[in-house]
């Protein structure tokens, strides 16, 4: 008997019914269900033990501190370090993603010529023949540093030193000039301010160290109608700061100047002003008319700064107008003004002017992206991540966040002092390198960061000023050993120097200055390259609008 | 009619001893261990009496789970007997100082939080309650794993069908159960994260 | 003691800096922005808005709103609409928790919350190559397909029971379990705690005759509560309503 | 397949004339080509996630829900014809019993087809069973929706096998016998089914809270949205079920049953859209005057976004609802076969309309005080799976007319009817 059709289609219904009755389907569906749930190409989190580090963020030269949860030995989440003198447990946004910056798709890994890959021998030649040819400049962002001071001693023999200084140092430019303290030591006693004035100054939104505001800000009552720090907003577009503000006063783009020029003949009339301060040679309709306020808007703003002092005007770019306004105000040296900090006596000399006939230049990778070197020299650019403005010969890979041994030194517009040590959290991948590093390379005499660093705090305690601050510190008595002291340098803790004494920055200021307009950012672009964010920054630009994009705006 | 039940019948009968006894095989892939490990001879020479002696806590209640390479390295800096395992160990581990590979049979997915702190301080289960007697064995079984979800056969094995011959299973149903004879009702995320 | 863990963000200290957004982000394992993503798509389980009074020019005020999951107590609108339990209300702590691994993907809750605060994963999570060391070791990456919200930090949640567990305590140490936008907001604007306990901050901040909740009026018993002291962030409460929001601009 | 076409006489019922095969694959060829597109598009939805669409985080639903709630409010025909001819005995209709049945058939497979590709993990499908929400209306729809389907497919199998080849198969004939006596059983069960399912789709927006515009009270669990999705679905099955016939009528210059039945099914139709349209109106006013403004929401607001605008309301409820009730009931245009179908085609507009306002307009509208109201264009994606649902429907119905008996009863009247 042969074996038809039907059969066929009899034995295939017995399998099926058959099989109904077995694991199969069920254990199937179940299978494939939890293949869904642990899909092989969706990555997982390392496992290992957790632990929580503190450091400082080395980004810009604020230095928050920052407190670093560990897992399987890479950092997987950042906070605030409350106990940190200066940011007080705050962060900006961007820290809170930077552990991820050094994964970044546009990190250097790799030493470039013009565009070539290169090895470091290759840069190590050609800067040594450079040195050998001729005058260096050694380009600093972040001065103070033991690398600093390793970029300055070589700068010493071979060329020069300069700082590239953001906008809110270049503000303090003016008082440097009219008094001769140098800009470096000046600070901003917000802590003790009653009422500021800020033109255009993106206080809330990433000023100076951004926690410090922020934080500022909250506890001294902000948004209650009676706030104790009154923050009064000049600007043309309503900026987050703006709609943060106590008040926020709308004027015609660039007429910072002339407000700042008006209100001080307001306090020049009723007598408000400080002793010899220089009187405006302008008119209070004429101020009215380029801010397009009222007259009575102007004296109204006046009456406010004095009602609920002590007040400070702040502004954005160095703007003369703004200075002479404190001067006015007789914000200068005083509680709750622009006050000096620690002993330093040289000025850090500006990068926005180079030497002639440099040979050279090599730019730490702590400058901005978006500073432009004016120089026809051969230009050395340390950097960890793409992105940097203008015209770069050698492009060369530094280490990226939290991956080196760096010392925290005070924040530029911190009104008192303070130390820390940052020690390395995150493997740096092998082909990178510092600018300390290459430097040391080029010059064998140099001391490497580590002995800087710890001379620095042998020094510290030496000078037995100031005092030690980290949680577990807050009750304990003062280490007696300079080991001791340093051991806790090392695990996080902060010194911080004595408070601002007032006084002491003799302001000499005959006549109103007559640059309305702001000093132009000589050597610095305003269109450059996206900058390197962390990635998780979309969330701020692309995947919500609370924020413009980088290529618009660098958040 | 009888040759189409029969035809039928073979059929049935067919599937049914595919399903029941050839499919539970096929779906697992059988892996060995990197090493030879012996729960019974460390008990014996090594004088660990316990569970906690090897796989401890950390004070924040973290469990260690396998010691780490240098757990082993105190005792076998050098090569203690003959075996190929003992090189194996030697040579390729604690000589390189790499981390040995083991294939956790009760490795639950990314997608558990299973805190051990709170089952052992807290709730006072004993080791063997979920692990059996791996603790007394005297070699190490092949890890078998689902060929479609990657699951150990100790975590999915007991599965719907309840297949398998875990010591006790560590299916989420096999958790539930627990559970529920201990009247211990936990949400969603109390177990997964 | 029954939790009912809950939020007061105070609007008047929100000042938009989205620090919240990204912390809760690498908290919680959330991947970057898909090549393609937008606002629409993204993935913020907690977002910040940007609103305003609706006035213009020198009138014009703005005000920045942070919205994350609201972990309604009555009627949960997703908990009711999810047709395999992957949503639930927890007894013991008052949190929506959403089980991404339960989840269907048919997005029902996501069309049924009034807040917008679910989100579908529309790509697979990527990272760049050797950003994965970077992830949390606490909280397992959502696949594609699958929806995902604020759990207020479960995971933390877990670190404090297990905490407590070793030190043969029952109960959490509050100051153990703090989500990380509440962590991360450099004005602490949001306070955070269970609104049963009444000598909690929160409990007590909720009370203030200047706390609202969004979409009060639906009945949900929203745990998140605002605070504003201008009437014109706290008129953000009602639906919108072009009507009264000008009513409101004239007073 | 060559030699299937060639041969293809012997599977066409005696004496009905059928057009030729060469003929047949030419109409087929087109709608061939639409059902691969479509499977193309799924096919990218599945592999490369729901991306491929343009759906988003605020328009969570979008073209295809729409979809699924239309063809299974049209495919209510099925069922409720069912229901007319076994438990309500009214054998005049059995001539297009299993037109429906194929017509439901082809609904409903196809909406289940389109629901695995929406839903972003597919496999995780059968969670619903093992584990469900008895409280959430998508639970009841899934469980109804996929019992049905079961039931549909009970139905459709005794119309296959009264195939002319398929009816020589002695096993194949008695199971059709068997079944055959089954129908009248799986009516009744069909028909519970399909009321609850249809119902619960309804539901499905009715309980949304957080969106006021589809938000309605009800009675107990279920949502005044309901029983109008129950009737209205039950309002426009037979209708068209009429445009679907008079549709083959036209293309094969045949009649198919006869005109009686049509009258018959648009008295229904008009008899259920009449009570529709006042139910819905009842329910409008409730719910414009007390349910939304006892939330907070200003009613007036939701039509104040073009295109959703007031007159919407009016064409709904008027235009597609009191209009085609007034054709399909007054003796006059019922008469008249161009009018019936007119007001038929209104009817199915009238549904098609309702379903798009539930699941677009509700959640285009803003709700809270800073949203802002929406757009969403789909993706050519969904475009395609949705044509190839429809080229699906048009392909299996095909093939159902040529090769089954779909309008089987009516052949000796029918006859009749071209004599005199």
């Amino acid at each position: 008997m042969e074996f038809t059709r039907r059969d066929l289609l009899t034995w295939g219904s017995g399998i099926t019914a058959g099989l109904v009755l077995t694991p199969v389907p069920w254990k199937l569906l179940d299978d494939t269900s939890i293949w869904t749930q642990n899909w092989p190409w969706i990555p997982q989190p390392a496992r290992g033990p957790v632990e929580v580090k503190n450091s400082f963020c080395a980004l810009c030269p604020n230095g928050c501190g920052m407190r670093v949860r560990m897992a399987a030995g890479w950092p997987v989440g950042i906070s605030g370090m409350q106990h940190h003198p200066v940011n007080r447990g705050a962060l900006c946004p961007l820290g809170f993603g930077a552990h991820q910056l050094n994964w970044h798709p546009r990190r250097l890994r790799q030493v470039g010529h013009q565009g070539r890959a290169c090895s470091w021998s290759d840069a190590l030649a050609a800067f040594r023949k450079a040195c050998a040819e001729g005058p260096v400049a050694i380009i600093d962002g972040y001065p103070d540093r033991a690398a600093s001071a390793i970029c300055h001693g070589f700068a010493r023999r071979h060329g020069s030193y300069r700082v590239a200084l953001r906008a809110e140092q270049r503000a303090l430019l003016p008082y440097e000039k009219w008094s001769g303290v140098p800009a470096a030591a000046l600070g901003y006693d917000l802590e003790n301010t009653g009422t500021i004035l800020s033109f255009g100054a993106p206080l809330l939104d990433g000023w100076s160290a951004p926690g410090r505001f922020a934080r500022l800000w909250s506890v001294r009552g902000a948004g209650s109608a009676d706030s104790q720090l009154r923050l009064i907003q000049v600007e043309a577009a309503p900026s987050h700061t703006a709609a943060c503000a106590w008040r926020w006063v709308p004027i015609m783009p660039g007429s910072d100047a002339a407000l700042a020029a008006g209100i001080a003949l307001v306090l020049h009339e009723e007598h408000r002003t400080a002793p010899n301060a220089p009187v405006p040679s302008t008119t209070l309709a004429d101020a009215a008319a380029r801010t397009g306020l009222s007259v009575d808007a102007i004296r109204d703003l006046a009456r406010l700064l004095c009602e609920h002092g002590p007040a400070l005007a702040i502004s954005a770019q160095p703007n003369p107008a703004v200075a002479a306004l404190n001067v006015a105000l007789g914000a200068i040296g005083t509680r709750g003004g622009i006050v000096r900090r620690g002993r330093r006596t040289e000025p850090l000399a500006a990068a926005d002017t180079l030497p002639s006939h440099l040979r050279a230049v090599l730019v730490d990778a702590s400058v901005p992206a978006d500073f432009l070197a004016s120089t026809e020299a051969e230009i050395f650019r340390f950097a960890a991540w793409e992105g940097s403005a203008g015209r770069n010969d050698w492009l060369l890979p530094a280490p990226g966040f939290l991956e080196e041994l760096t010392d925290i030194p005070t924040a530029p517009l911190s009104s008192i002092e303070t130390y820390a040590v940052a020690p390395p959290l995150s493997k740096p991948p092998a082909e990178v390198k510092s600018a300390a590093q290459f430097l040391m390379a080029v010059d064998s005499s140099i001391p490497d960061v580590e002995k800087i660093i710890h001379a620095r705090c042998r020094q510290l305690f030496q000078s037995r000023a100031g005092h030690l601050q980290g949680e577990e510190l807050a009750a304990a008595a003062p280490p007696e050993s300079a080991q001791a002291f340093e051991k806790q340098l090392w695990s996080g803790a902060v010194w911080v120097g004595d408070p601002p004494h007032f006084g002491g920055i003799p302001c000499r200021l005959t006549a109103w200055p007559q640059s309305a307009a702001p000093v132009a950012r000589a050597g610095w672009t305003a269109a450059w390259p996206a900058p390197v964010l962390p990635p998780l920054a979309t969330k701020l630009y692309q995947e919500s609008s609370l924020r413009e994009p980088p290529e618009r705006r660098a958040i | 009619m009888s040759r189409i039940l029969m035809t039928f019948g073979s059929g049935f009968l067919a599937a049914l001893a595919a399903g029941w006894l050839a499919f539970p095989q096929i779906a697992y892939r059988q892996r060995q261990q990197p090493l030879a490990f012996h729960h019974q001879t460390h008990a014996a020479k090594s004088g660990v009496s316990e569970c906690k002696d090897c796989h401890a806590f950390r004070e924040d209640g973290e469990f260690t789970g396998i010691p780490k390479i240098e757990t082993c390295a105190a005792c076998h800096s050098d090569r203690i007997g003959t075996s190929q395992a003992e090189a194996t160990l030697v040579n390729d581990y604690i000589k390189k100082g790499y981390e040995t590979p083991w294939l956790v049979y009760s490795r639950q997915p990314a997608n558990v939080w299973f805190s051990h702190a709170i089952h052992v301080r807290r709730a006072g289960l004993q080791c063997s309650d979920c692990h059996g007697t791996i603790g007394a064995s005297d070699q190490l079984r092949p890890y078998e794993v689902n060929r479609i979800s990657g699951y150990s056969r100790d975590i999915e094995g007991r599965s719907s069908a309840r297949l398998g011959r875990s010591p006790a299973g560590m299916k989420m149903s096999d958790c539930e159960d627990c559970h529920h004879k201990r009247g211990i009702e936990v949400g969603c995320l109390g177990c997964h994260q | 003691m029954n939790t009912r863990y809950g939020m007061v963000i105070d609007v008047d200290r929100c000042t938009g800096c989205g620090a919240c957004m990204i912390a809760c982000a690498a908290e919680n394992n959330v991947p970057p922005a898909a090549e393609r993503a937008t606002p629409r798509t993204g993935i913020t389980p907690m977002l910040v808005h940007t609103v305003s009074n609706g006035m213009e020019g020198s009138l014009k005020r703005e005000a920045f709103l942070p919205v994350a999951c609201m972990q309604c107590e009555n009627e949960t609108p997703c908990v009711k609409v999810c047709p395999q339990q992957a949503v639930e209300v927890d007894a013991s702590t008052g949190i929506v928790m959403q089980m991404p691994q339960r989840c269907l993907g048919c997005r029902y809750c996501m069309t049924a919350c009034p807040y917008h605060a679910r989100y579908f994963n529309w790509w697979d999570p990527a990272w760049p190559a050797g950003m994965e060391k970077s992830l949390n070791p606490g909280v397992a990456v959502r696949m594609r397909g699958v929806v995902e919200k604020c759990n207020l930090c479960h995971a933390r949640l877990h670190a404090a029971q297990e905490k407590a567990a070793a030190a043969g305590k029952r109960e959490i140490d509050p100051r153990d379990y703090v989500p990380a936008c509440v962590e991360a907001c450099p004005t602490g604007a949001i306070t955070f705690g269970s609104l049963a306990d009444e000598n909690c901050a929160a409990a007590r901040a909720a009370r203030s005759p200047e706390a609202f909740r969004l979409l009060a009026r639906l009945g949900t018993e929203p745990k998140v509560y605002y605070r504003s002291a201008r009437a014109w962030v706290r008129a953000l409460a009602e639906p919108r309503n072009e009507t009264r929001r000008k009513e409101v601009q004239r007073g | 397949m060559a030699s299937a076409v060639l041969t293809d006489r012997r599977w066409i019922a005696r004496g009905a004339k059928r057009t030729s095969t060469s003929r047949f694959a030419l109409w087929l060829a087109p709608w061939t080509l639409l059902l691969a597109l479509g499977i193309y598009a799924a096919g990218l939805c599945l592999y490369y996630g729901l991306n491929q669409t343009n759906m988003d985080n605020r328009f969570a639903f979008g073209l295809w829900i729409f979809l699924d709630l239309s063809v299974i409010a049209l495919g209510a025909g099925a069922f409720f014809t069912g229901f007319l001819v076994y438990i309500l005995r009214r054998t005049e209709l059995k001539p297009i019993l299993n037109a429906a049945v194929v017509l439901g058939f082809i609904c409903y497979s196809g909406a289940v087809a389109v629901l695995l590709v929406d839903v972003g993990q597919p496999l995780r499908g059968w969670f619903t069973f093992w584990h469900p929400n008895v409280h959430s209306m998508l639970t009841e729809v899934t469980f109804c929706i996929s019992c049905y389907l079961l039931v549909l497919t009970l139905e459709f199998i005794p119309v296959i096998l009264r195939n002319r080849q398929l009816e020589k198969a002695a096993p194949a004939a008695v199971f059709e016998y068997r079944l055959h006596h089954l129908v009248p059983v799986l009516a009744g069960v069909g028909t519970f089914l399909s009321f609850f399912h249809q119902g619960s789709l309804g539901g499905l927006y009715g309980v949304l809270r957080g969106r006021p515009f589809a938000f309605r009270e009800g009675f107990s669990v279920w949502p005044s949205t309901f029983f109008l999705f129950v009737l209205s679905a039950i309002a426009a099955g037979p209708s068209f079920l009429m445009l679907v016939t008079a549709a083959v009528e036209k293309l094969t210059g045949r009649r198919q049953v006869p005109r009686a039945v049509f009258r018959r099914l648009g008295f229904l139709s008009g008899v259920l859209l009449a009570a529709y349209v006042a139910a819905k109106s009842v329910d409008t006013l409730i719910w414009l005057n007390v349910t939304s403004p006892s939330v907070g929401f200003a009613p007036w607001e939701y039509y104040a976004y073009p295109p959703f605008g007031s007159a919407l309301l009016f064409i709904e409820i008027v235009v597609f609802g009191l209009l085609p009730a007034g054709l399909l009931l007054y003796p006059r245009t019922a008469s008249s076969h161009r009018w019936l179908l007119t007001g038929a085609a209104l009817a199915c507009s009238g549904i098609l309309l309702n379903r798009f306002v539930m699941t677009v307009q509700t959640l285009a509208l803003p709700t809270l005080a800073f949203d802002e109201f929406l757009r969403y264009i789909p993706s050519w994606q969904e475009v395609a799976t949705f044509g190839g649902l429809i080229g699906y429907g048009v392909i299996v119905f095909s093939l159902s007319y040529r090769y089954l008996p779909l309008f089987g009863e009516a052949k000796k009247e029918d006859l009749h009817v071209s004599r005199s």
